[in-house]
């Protein structure tokens, strides 16, 4: 198969397209709280706000038949890969519409036909899935990719895999989103080294940081990776350094992070990044408003759809528990 | 002391009455120290008791918490490790069964692995199939391990203290849907439940409710609904642990009331509850009339309300299911 | 093809004739491609025939091998993996009970897993507790996962091709005992067992002995032994799978035996054994005149020859438990 | 606790015990084959001949009551440890005189008096156990040390407990004793990078390379990183390069190794670098030749001992599941 590398650069209107991404999993996430707090959302849930150009720029550098493994905080991966809100919101409410039916919620989302191996709710378990949904795209000349957290790199799963992947040459990619939290935890207090690149580099994986709030540095970097990926030369890893904006899951008011702290992070919002370069790029106040409106709707209607749609009936349902 | 106790407040007090009258006791985990006290807020402010010595936070590394656990209860100290969810004790699990559940055998009794392993478990929740599990059975079969699951606030206490104390592994569930019930407390703060005798937790003619966990309050209160609606005097086995198994105190129960069902908040193929009433059958067939299983259907617990709802067998599917067999129409 | 088929050789042929009939087929593990063909010397030349892309050997990560295998099957590759021993299946655990077992149903049956992880499991070969211990009853409560377990060369043959032609994730148990057995082999060689249907392995009218893996030639022995010794015509039944399990066969048995003795290599609290002893208490009480369980103490695996000798229940201990069950003197 | 660091050099009777201990395993590797041809050791069992200095070396920078974690290819570090002979032997041939009474065998010894928390069957589980005890060695002023192989370097086990001993400053010392094959694979094939002490270089844990023939180098290695550990500086991990004379196990011709590798291994059997040293000390011929005699009828009476010993008795056994 010919590889041939996306351009970093990109259109105007993918300038736009990206900024809209990233638009769409925040208005997500915002209803996800709303409707958590009326009691349509259930169990728990793990909120991406903040982090969206991590998923949203590494998609851009997938093509449509690449996979993907992302986590309970999986909002944000599956909408990147591009699982329709209607149905990812269907499914946060549980009802028999959603992508899996309602079995999975909030932190279990699985979409086959988009690429998005699944969400996982085992911290680290995504790590496992994409080394070996890249065992297949190897064949394929396809490329899988993990996201995980910073807290997954203690995890059994990380170094297992990666060296897996290194000593087998397999087209991954491995995202650790590192917003610097695992739950209530500082990432320093637990991370022996304070760095997740030089794990990587120890198993010989190129691995490089990235500014995980700038949707088209996290572009570039995936393009190399991706790129690297496709043409045999094994995994890479990308530490994406951000942050999320609201606490661990529904239950945390996140005091255990200093305000200043916060507030410097807020101040890098990515979706404010992105628009200052869609102004640097020259594109018109105009044409950011139509894409919010355009976004508002789309979940504006997700949103509906789903509070209409029927909850399962387990009288009704058939389940099996093996595949024929 | 105050009238009534909270599930959880039982926990944190065992752990910390224990922690002060032995000063071999450690309590790690991830999480557990942070302000909040765990995803559930069981624990907080131990460490400020205890000191970061004594108590502290870990990586999200489960193998290493349970190997370090096993590690340091083989030399001399007695850890309460959190794995924060059931769920997560596959991770665990080599360290566990190949090492502290083997270690007091193998090692020609030199020495045991004191240690409690500590977890939430159970469904109900709407937290889905990777955070509903049980994980009693996957362990149930391990000699050496000690499984201990209460029912109440004051249960939980009193077998925490004695899972504590027990100079075996033990591994600890405590149910969700228990955290926040009331109950009332032990009789003295000193009172330790010992581990593997089961508790008839409501004397009764008619037939025999085994469960444990969770499902001693569901049978106990669909045996309240028989007894009100029905005049089924339903006699329930609250079993404590699931292993070691106290199967003396079942065939008694079954030798007075001839009829037996197991309740059991998981699948019916592979679960505790067929395995009980195997033993039964072994030990006291003759004096059967009937048993059953309410379980679970044989799948992944799953997220939206109606089908959980559905899934698991609560009170309601206790006394339905008890009707059902005994060939009485709800009174109702 | 030859007269008998040796069980090892049953396996290698199984993945042989499988990876040509089906490119999705990949196999891979510890050092099963190495020269030897893995510690068991069950698998050599296989890469040879099928190059490194479709078989290779892998780091020792149990974790990263049945997490590689998941991901692999969930997007169209049929993966063999091999866990050495089923001792370090606890290693695995995470990732088949909480994503594999899991995928079919959570995904709404988008996608099924189908992979198949084989380990040597069992005792009697003197390789002490790490190395003996058969895993089957960790997995059998988790839903989504088979478990088969054969007995004989054929039977071997047979499971192991449907097992990698199954969509679903199968745990896949051979017992060391048996790599050197010769016995039968297949009527044709595209014959496949399918999973989920027990054996009648020696029809019989006095009791039924039901079993798996190498039990089931134990069981046979010890039928024959009472056959001819002390006139007494066991049933066997080769359950085959113990997830899912076939109910059905054991209970027309029981209802022609009325006694059923069930053989289990490990402890009778958590086991199968159990289990099944109490689903047949739940559907067939009635035809039940004695049931009884045979099998290890509630230790870990010995290893010194004369422990471990003890401790297995062999061909031996199931003729006379039957006798003594049964009140007859041997006749020898 | 004061530390006071063990010297480096050694008067020349400890020249001659370090000999001494090194010749005890070789000599106690040789009766193990020889007694499982004879069939006298059942099941399977992993020799250590070649990398006794290794071991030696480690316990040698040891206090008596400090802890020892070793493998299933343990023999030595059972000896090293302290373990005697005699029921070591016993244990192995599974006579009721073993240290654990013939129950555990030759992969799972556990001789708690004399601080060897055991030998683990499962490949990693030696770091866990030695975590552990780090943990509890903190409290005491002790040192905790785990030995496994490169191949362990692969187990989540290697990863999660490096991390963990980093970030609570644990007194563990690990030991990975690389022989550069697991089973029939070699190192190089299934480790990303090709090298261990970056491993632990990314969790921040200072690591060494270390001549593992030459139990001075060990010695040495293992005397700093003990010194490190007690004063409460956290953990070492030292990569001790030695090769094994035998197969991996008893059924293993290990043809997989190429002759020429094999040879230039065996010109550096640590016993010959350890008598080369004898000689630069000026230690008599005389002196090695008492103590070869010495060990070999240690050895000797060993075997005696054991072959002489009863099987256990399972009637008249009594084991508990649980301790009471
Ligand atoms: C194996 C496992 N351990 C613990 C948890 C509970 N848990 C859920 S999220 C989380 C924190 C993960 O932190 P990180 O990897 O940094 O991801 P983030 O949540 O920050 O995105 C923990 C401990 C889990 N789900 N799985
Ligand atoms: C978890 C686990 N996986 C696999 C094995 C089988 N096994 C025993 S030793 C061994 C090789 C270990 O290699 P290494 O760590 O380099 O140690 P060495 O044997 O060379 O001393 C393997 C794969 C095991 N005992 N445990
Ligand atoms: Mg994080
Ligand atoms: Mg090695």
């Amino acid at each position: 198969m010919t590889v041939e590398q996306q351009p970093a650069t990109e259109a105007p209107a993918a300038y736009l397209e990206r900024y809209g991404q990233m638009l769409l999993i925040r208005l997500f996430e915002t209803e996800m709280q709303r409707l958590f707090l009326k009691g349509e959302v259930h169990g728990t849930t793990h909120l991406c706000a903040g982090q969206e150009a991590v998923p949203v720029g590494v998609c851009s550098a997938l093509e449509p038949d690449d996979y993907l493994a992302g986590t309970y905080r999986g909002h944000g991966h599956a909408l990147a890969k591009g699982t329709d809100p209607r149905s990812l919101l269907a499914e946060m409410l549980g009802r028999a519409t959603g992508v899996c039916g309602g079995r999975a919620g909030s932190m279990n989302v699985i979409d086959v036909a988009h690429g998005l191996v699944g969400c996982f709710g085992i911290v680290g378990g995504s790590i496992a899935a994409a080394t070996g949904a890249a065992v297949t795209a190897k064949r394929q000349g396809r490329v899988a990719v993990a996201m995980f957290g910073d807290g997954a790199t203690n995890q059994g799963y990380f170094h297992e895999c990666l060296n897996f992947a290194k000593v087998l040459a397999l087209p991954a990619v491995y995202v650790c989103e590192n917003n610097f939290y695992g739950e209530f935890t500082p990432m320093l207090k637990v991370t022996g080294g304070g760095d997740i690149t030089s794990r990587a580099a120890a198993y010989g994986i190129p691995a490089q940081t990235v500014d995980g709030n700038d949707v088209w540095a996290v572009r570039e970097a995936a393009l190399e990776a991706v790129q690297r990926a496709r043409q045999g030369r094994g995994p890479t890893l990308l530490e994406c350094q951000t942050y999320r904006h609201h606490g661990h899951s529904k239950a945390d008011p996140a005091k255990y992070r200093p305000p200043e702290e916060v507030e410097r992070w807020l101040a890098r919002d990515p979706l404010n990044v992105a628009k200052a370069r869609l102004a640097e790029q020259g594109i018109a106040e105009q044409e950011i408003a139509e894409v919010d409106d355009a976004i508002k709707a789309r979940i504006e209607d997700a949103v509906q759809a789903a509070l209409a749609a029927p909850y399962p009936d387990p009288a009704a349902e058939n389940p099996t528990e093996f595949a024929p | 002391m105050s009238d009534t106790l909270e599930f959880r407040v039982a926990i944190r007090t065992a752990i910390v009455e224990e922690m002060e009258r032995d000063e071999s006791v450690v309590f790690f985990g991830e999480d557990i120290a942070a302000e909040q006290g765990g995803v559930f807020a069981v624990t907080p402010g131990i460490q400020e008791i205890f000191g970061a010595e004594r108590v502290f936070d870990t990586p999200i590394s489960e193998l290493a918490i349970t190997g370090a656990a096993f590690g340091a209860a083989v030399t001399g100290l007695r850890p309460i490790i959190e794995i924060m969810f059931g769920d997560f004790m596959g991770l665990s699990m080599d360290s566990l069964v190949n090492q502290s559940a083997k270690y007091w055998y193998l090692s020609g009794e030199q020495h045991a692995a004191p240690m409690v392993v500590r977890s939430a478990v159970g469904g109900g929740g709407r937290f889905g199939a990777i955070h509903s599990q049980t994980h009693a059975t996957w362990f149930q079969g391990i000699p050496g391990l000690k499984i201990a699951f209460p029912s109440s606030p004051a249960e939980a206490k009193g077998l925490l203290k004695a899972a504590i104390r027990d100079d075996n592994p033990v591994i600890f569930l405590e149910h969700k849907r228990l955290y926040s019930i009331k109950g009332p407390p032990p009789q003295s703060a000193e009172e330790v439940i010992p581990l593997g005798r089961a508790n008839v937790a409501r004397p009764g003619r008619d037939l025999t409710i085994v469960s444990v966990g969770k499902g001693v309050p569901d049978a106990l209160q669909a045996a309240a609904q028989l007894a009100e609606n029905d005049g089924i005097e339903a006699e329930v086995v609250d079993l404590r642990t699931l292993r070691p198994l106290d199967l003396e105190t079942v065939l008694e129960s079954v030798a007075r009331t001839n009829r037996l069902v197991a309740v059991e908040e998981g699948p019916a193929t592979g679960g505790w509850a067929s395995g009980l009433l195997g033993l039964v059958a072994e030990h006291g067939l003759h004096d059967l009339d009937d048993a059953w299983l309410l379980t679970t259907g044989e799948l992944p617990i799953p997220y939206s309300p109606t089908l959980e709802d559905a899934f698991i067998p609560g009170a309601e599917a206790i006394a339905s299911s008890v009707r059902e067999r005994a060939g009485v129409a709800s009174a109702r």
